[in-house]
């Protein structure tokens, strides 16, 4: 018995360890996986986070304008496969672990971005802006490509830029009218 | 009481002694059970035909859903497997990272049973204390990984987060402090009158019998079998670091969770190891080529060996994915543990063997 | 007197505790936060019971499998009203990665009002804390008496 | 550093004349850490006793069995491995089931642990193991049927959808029905 009362007596001697929390602070390291959120200016819709997510707890709706990206707090287990497996990196857990809701906001506990197209400056389709950082990764050594004008092309336009920079060609019209891939 | 008549005596499946829903049907005799009938299924979720509708990706995190307490054992087996079935080789440094998980958890999982011994002992005190020395283990837990409990530390091909070296010393302060209290609650364990008592030749599993039901883990080393696949068939960066196989001949509750708490130093000294040899690197292999193939792997999970067979058919969806976890083998050596004891002590043994419910019904 | 009786019980709800099939993760955490010191529900008045006869709050973890449902049914059919129901982690909320499985009923709200619900894969201790905290303030809600 | 650790010639040469009237009937691979890992495809059924009995003589114990669901194996016909393990090496010995002989030997009165692999096969697959005694459910709900995994019904309707069929159409629309009910 003795073994345990000097546990005792040293338990008593430390004073309470109960942690204050919700009436004080509570211990919260940086890295706690609390909630999923995306960024917007990053997603390409590409659909690679719904393919890994267990859960079933993302949803991407692409329409002509653009595409929505809906995760759904309540399904998310949050395993962060999304965000180990997004290629642009749009998607991020914070550490916001308050979660606790009253029923009759059930179905708002969403995150939901609006991605919005913008007409390519070749050729006018709808397009998705390639963000900045990927655009500036994948041209790295070319400095004389002009980044802001890549990334408002569509893949088509972006391909032809590509081939007349590399066999110096001469620039070809651009075609009148959407191209039938993107 | 006469002690002649028998009669049956359902407990369960909501019962306060138990953790996890499972229903047994106790044929007593006055105040010694005879003979034991088991009735599971109440946390069968179909997890197997689950994960034949899966693909890879979404499979490790599935399994890691098996059981919270061994969760990481799950998702390591698996990706071993898909990494055999695969034909991959993963990184020198996601080998380490994945001792390092898998041995922080074993520390949790041992800690959080040999608390639950001393909760059905009915000693709230020990019970308090050693659940707050687990404290800080979550706290190391949810510091470098982001949870307490379903820490997703592996992926196929590696490991799905860094340690970096800021997290390293955390990891060395926070096992400095863990180190004395795990020692001393060993002792209290080993010596306490109450808990000697209490537990001491009691839930008998004889060698013999361990043996011919195959149970694993701590229920057979502390029967005295020297089985663990961490030393048969070393994996990750077991084969390259120095632990000792634990074992007591006792055969019976107390042997069972001296067996646990001694295996906490071997881990200690694991974890210390792989931080001391970790090698700069990758953590993460690219995927394998997905081809028509049949694999297996298994690994020393806090309760015992956790078997996984996979067969792939050239998509990412597996055709097959089975596993087995240490509670099935061990499941029936309770109706040998428990034949004979007083009914008091039914959920005592039933502890020692640390059921996982959830992992035995998938 | 009932009203009486009423005023008298808000500072001590009952809690209560149903796995419906749950990975252990949640039951884990919520043995965590109502028994050891370092979360202590009890300093809200709060405190576990083992018969759901005395119980005011019950929360709920695990996905509902089909064995579990009519026991759980049971269970939550013999806590007096007015009760609250708390559903723990995502499984008993939307199924979480279990749903479409063979062997789950349906979503816990399908089956009975569910008055607070805490995500997480398990939700930490201090997000069950807010939730229970949550939980006795739509309890009093449902008593008719405001919070002071 | 690395160490080839292989299975016992003598176990494996006698497993081998259990194998061999298929092609491929025995193979081997090793994993990235140098375990060896043994196949045996046997004959008939009837053969998985009498190497069963090899196995035990040799001190082995069994770790797990795996059925296959027959329409996911296709023309291969289903399959039936038992996977054991001696000193760190895994054995695994696969019986094939056919419309004739669709039935494999119960190995329990060898390996006592086989109990609960049989019961489950026979529960999940409806598989018939010839000597098994014991009919109790292991874990399905008595309002499920036997054989649930075998796949005579379709998945899609075996699957109840209950969570899935209208959980992104509330979550879309954030639709509030937590206090309708009450």
């Amino acid at each position: 018995m003795a073994g345990f009362l000097k546990v005792l007596l040293r338990n008593v001697l430390q004073g309470p360890s109960t942690d204050p929390y919700p009436l004080g602070p509570t211990f919260s390291p940086d890295s706690i996986r609390g909630k999923v959120v995306v960024d917007p200016t990053m997603c390409i819709g590409c659909g690679m986070c719904v393919h890994v997510c267990t859960a079933g707890a993302i949803n991407i709706q692409h329409n002509e304008n653009g595409h929505v990206i809906t995760i759904y707090r309540n399904s998310c287990c949050l395993c962060a496969n999304c965000h180990l497996y997004c290629p642009t990196g749009a998607i991020t857990l914070t550490d916001d672990w308050h979660s606790a809701h009253e029923q009759a906001v059930k179905y708002q506990q969403i995150e939901q971005q609006h991605i919005d197209y913008e007409p390519c400056l070749g050729c006018g389709t709808p397009v998705r802006v390639m963000p900045l950082a990927l655009v500036s990764k994948l041209y790295a050594g070319k400095p004389d490509v002009d980044p802001e004008h890549v990334r408002h092309l569509c893949p088509r336009c972006r391909q032809m830029e590509d081939a007349v920079r590399t066999y110096n060609l001469q620039h070809p019209e651009a075609p009148a009218s959407g191209n039938d891939e993107a | 009481m006469s002690g002649t008549k028998t009669f049956s005596m359902p407990l369960g499946p909501v019962h306060v002694a138990l953790e996890e829903p499972v229903y047994f049907n106790l044929t007593v005799e006055g105040e010694i059970v005879r003979k034991t009938h088991l009735t599971s299924g109440h946390v069968h979720r179909g997890m197997e035909a689950l994960a034949m509708r899966r693909n890879i990706f979404q499979n490790a995190t599935l399994v890691e859903r098996v059981c919270s307490l061994c969760s990481n054992s799950h998702s390591f087996t698996y990706a071993m497997v898909v990494e055999n079935a695969l034909c991959m080789h993963i990184p020198e440094r996601a080998r380490y990272l994945r001792v390092i998980a898998e041995e922080t958890k074993r520390i949790a999982s041992h800690l959080f049973n040999t608390a639950i011994q001393a909760h059905i002992i009915g000693f709230h005190s020990l019970f308090m204390h050693v659940m707050e020395v687990r404290e800080l283990m979550q706290d190391m837990k949810e510091t470098v990984y982001g949870n307490r409990m379903n820490i997703a530390a592996n992926c196929v091909g590696g490991a799905k987060q860094d340690i970096n070296l800021k997290k390293q010393e955390y990891i060395l302060k926070q096992l400095e402090l863990i180190e004395p209290q795990i020692r001393e609650i060993q002792d209290i364990y080993a010596n306490d009158p109450m808990v000697h008592t209490r537990t001491y030749g009691l839930g008998l599993l004889p060698v013999d019998d361990a043996i011919a039901l195959g149970v694993v883990g701590p229920v057979a080393r502390g029967s005295g079998i020297t089985d663990d696949c961490r030393k048969d068939s070393p994996y990750a960066a077991y084969g390259d670091l120095d632990f000792n196989v634990i074992t007591e001949t006792g055969c019976c509750a107390w042997s069972r969770v001296q067996v646990r708490l001694r295996e906490c130093y071997e881990s200690l000294s694991l974890i210390r190891q792989c931080i001391d040899r970790m090698p700069e690197g990758d953590i993460r292999a690219p995927l394998g080529k997905l081809t028509v193939n049949s694999a297996v792997a298994r690994t020393e999970a806090p309760r015992g060996e956790v078997f996984y067979f996979i067969r792939t058919n050239g998509t990412d969806v597996p055709e097959r994915l089975k596993w087995r976890v240490p509670s099935y083998m061990n499941w029936e050596a309770l109706s040998v543990m428990m034949k004979d004891c007083n009914v008091a002590d039914v959920a005592l043994i039933t502890n020692s063997i640390d059921p996982c419910v959830s992992c035995t019904e998938r | 007197m009932s009203n009486l009786l009423n005023k008298l019980s808000v500072r001590s709800p009952w809690l209560f505790r149903i796995n419906a099939g749950s990975c252990n993760g949640c039951d884990v955490e919520l043995a965590t936060t109502a028994l050891i010191p370092r979360f202590d529900v009890e300093r809200f008045g709060c405190r576990y019971c083992g018969s759901p006869r005395h119980a005011d709050v019950v929360l709920i973890t695990g996905p509902v499998t089909l064995k579990m449902r009519d026991k759980v049914l049971k269970l939550w059919d013999e806590i007096p009203n007015p009760k609250v129901t708390v559903a723990v982690g995502i499984c008993p909320i939307s199924g979480g990665v279990f749903r479409d499985s063979y062997s789950l009923a349906e979503p816990l709200d399908h089956l009975i009002p569910v008055d607070v619900n805490v995500p997480g894969c398990p939700p930490r201790p201090q997000a069950i804390l807010e939730g229970v905290v949550l939980a006795k303030k739509i309890w009093m809600r449902k008593l008719g008496i405001e919070e002071g | 550093m690395q160490i080839q650790r292989t299975g016992d010639a003598a176990l494996v040469a006698e497993l081998g004349t259990f194998a061999t009237q298929q092609e491929n009937a025995t193979w081997q691979a090793d994993d990235m850490y140098g375990n060896m890992t043994y196949w045996f495809r046997l004959d008939t059924p009837a053969l998985l006793y009498p190497a069963a009995v090899a196995l035990k003589a040799k001190g082995a114990r069994l770790t797990m069995v795996s059925a296959c669901r027959r329409d996911t194996v296709g023309t291969s016909g289903r399959y039936i491995s038992y996977h054991f393990a001696l000193k760190g090496i895994v054995y695994t010995l696969r019986v094939t089931l056919t419309d004739t002989e669709d039935s494999t030997p119960s190995i329990t009165p060898i390996f006592a642990n086989a109990d609960w692999h049989e019961r489950e096969m026979i529960e999940l697959y409806g598989i018939h193991v010839t000597g098994q005694p014991n009919d109790n459910r292991l874990f399905l709900d008595e309002k499920l049927d036997a054989g649930l995994l075998e796949g005579a019904v379709p998945l899609s309707v075996m699957m109840n959808g209950a969570c899935t069929t209208d959980l992104w159409e509330r979550v879309l629309n954030g639709r509030e029905d937590g206090e309708e009910k009450k």
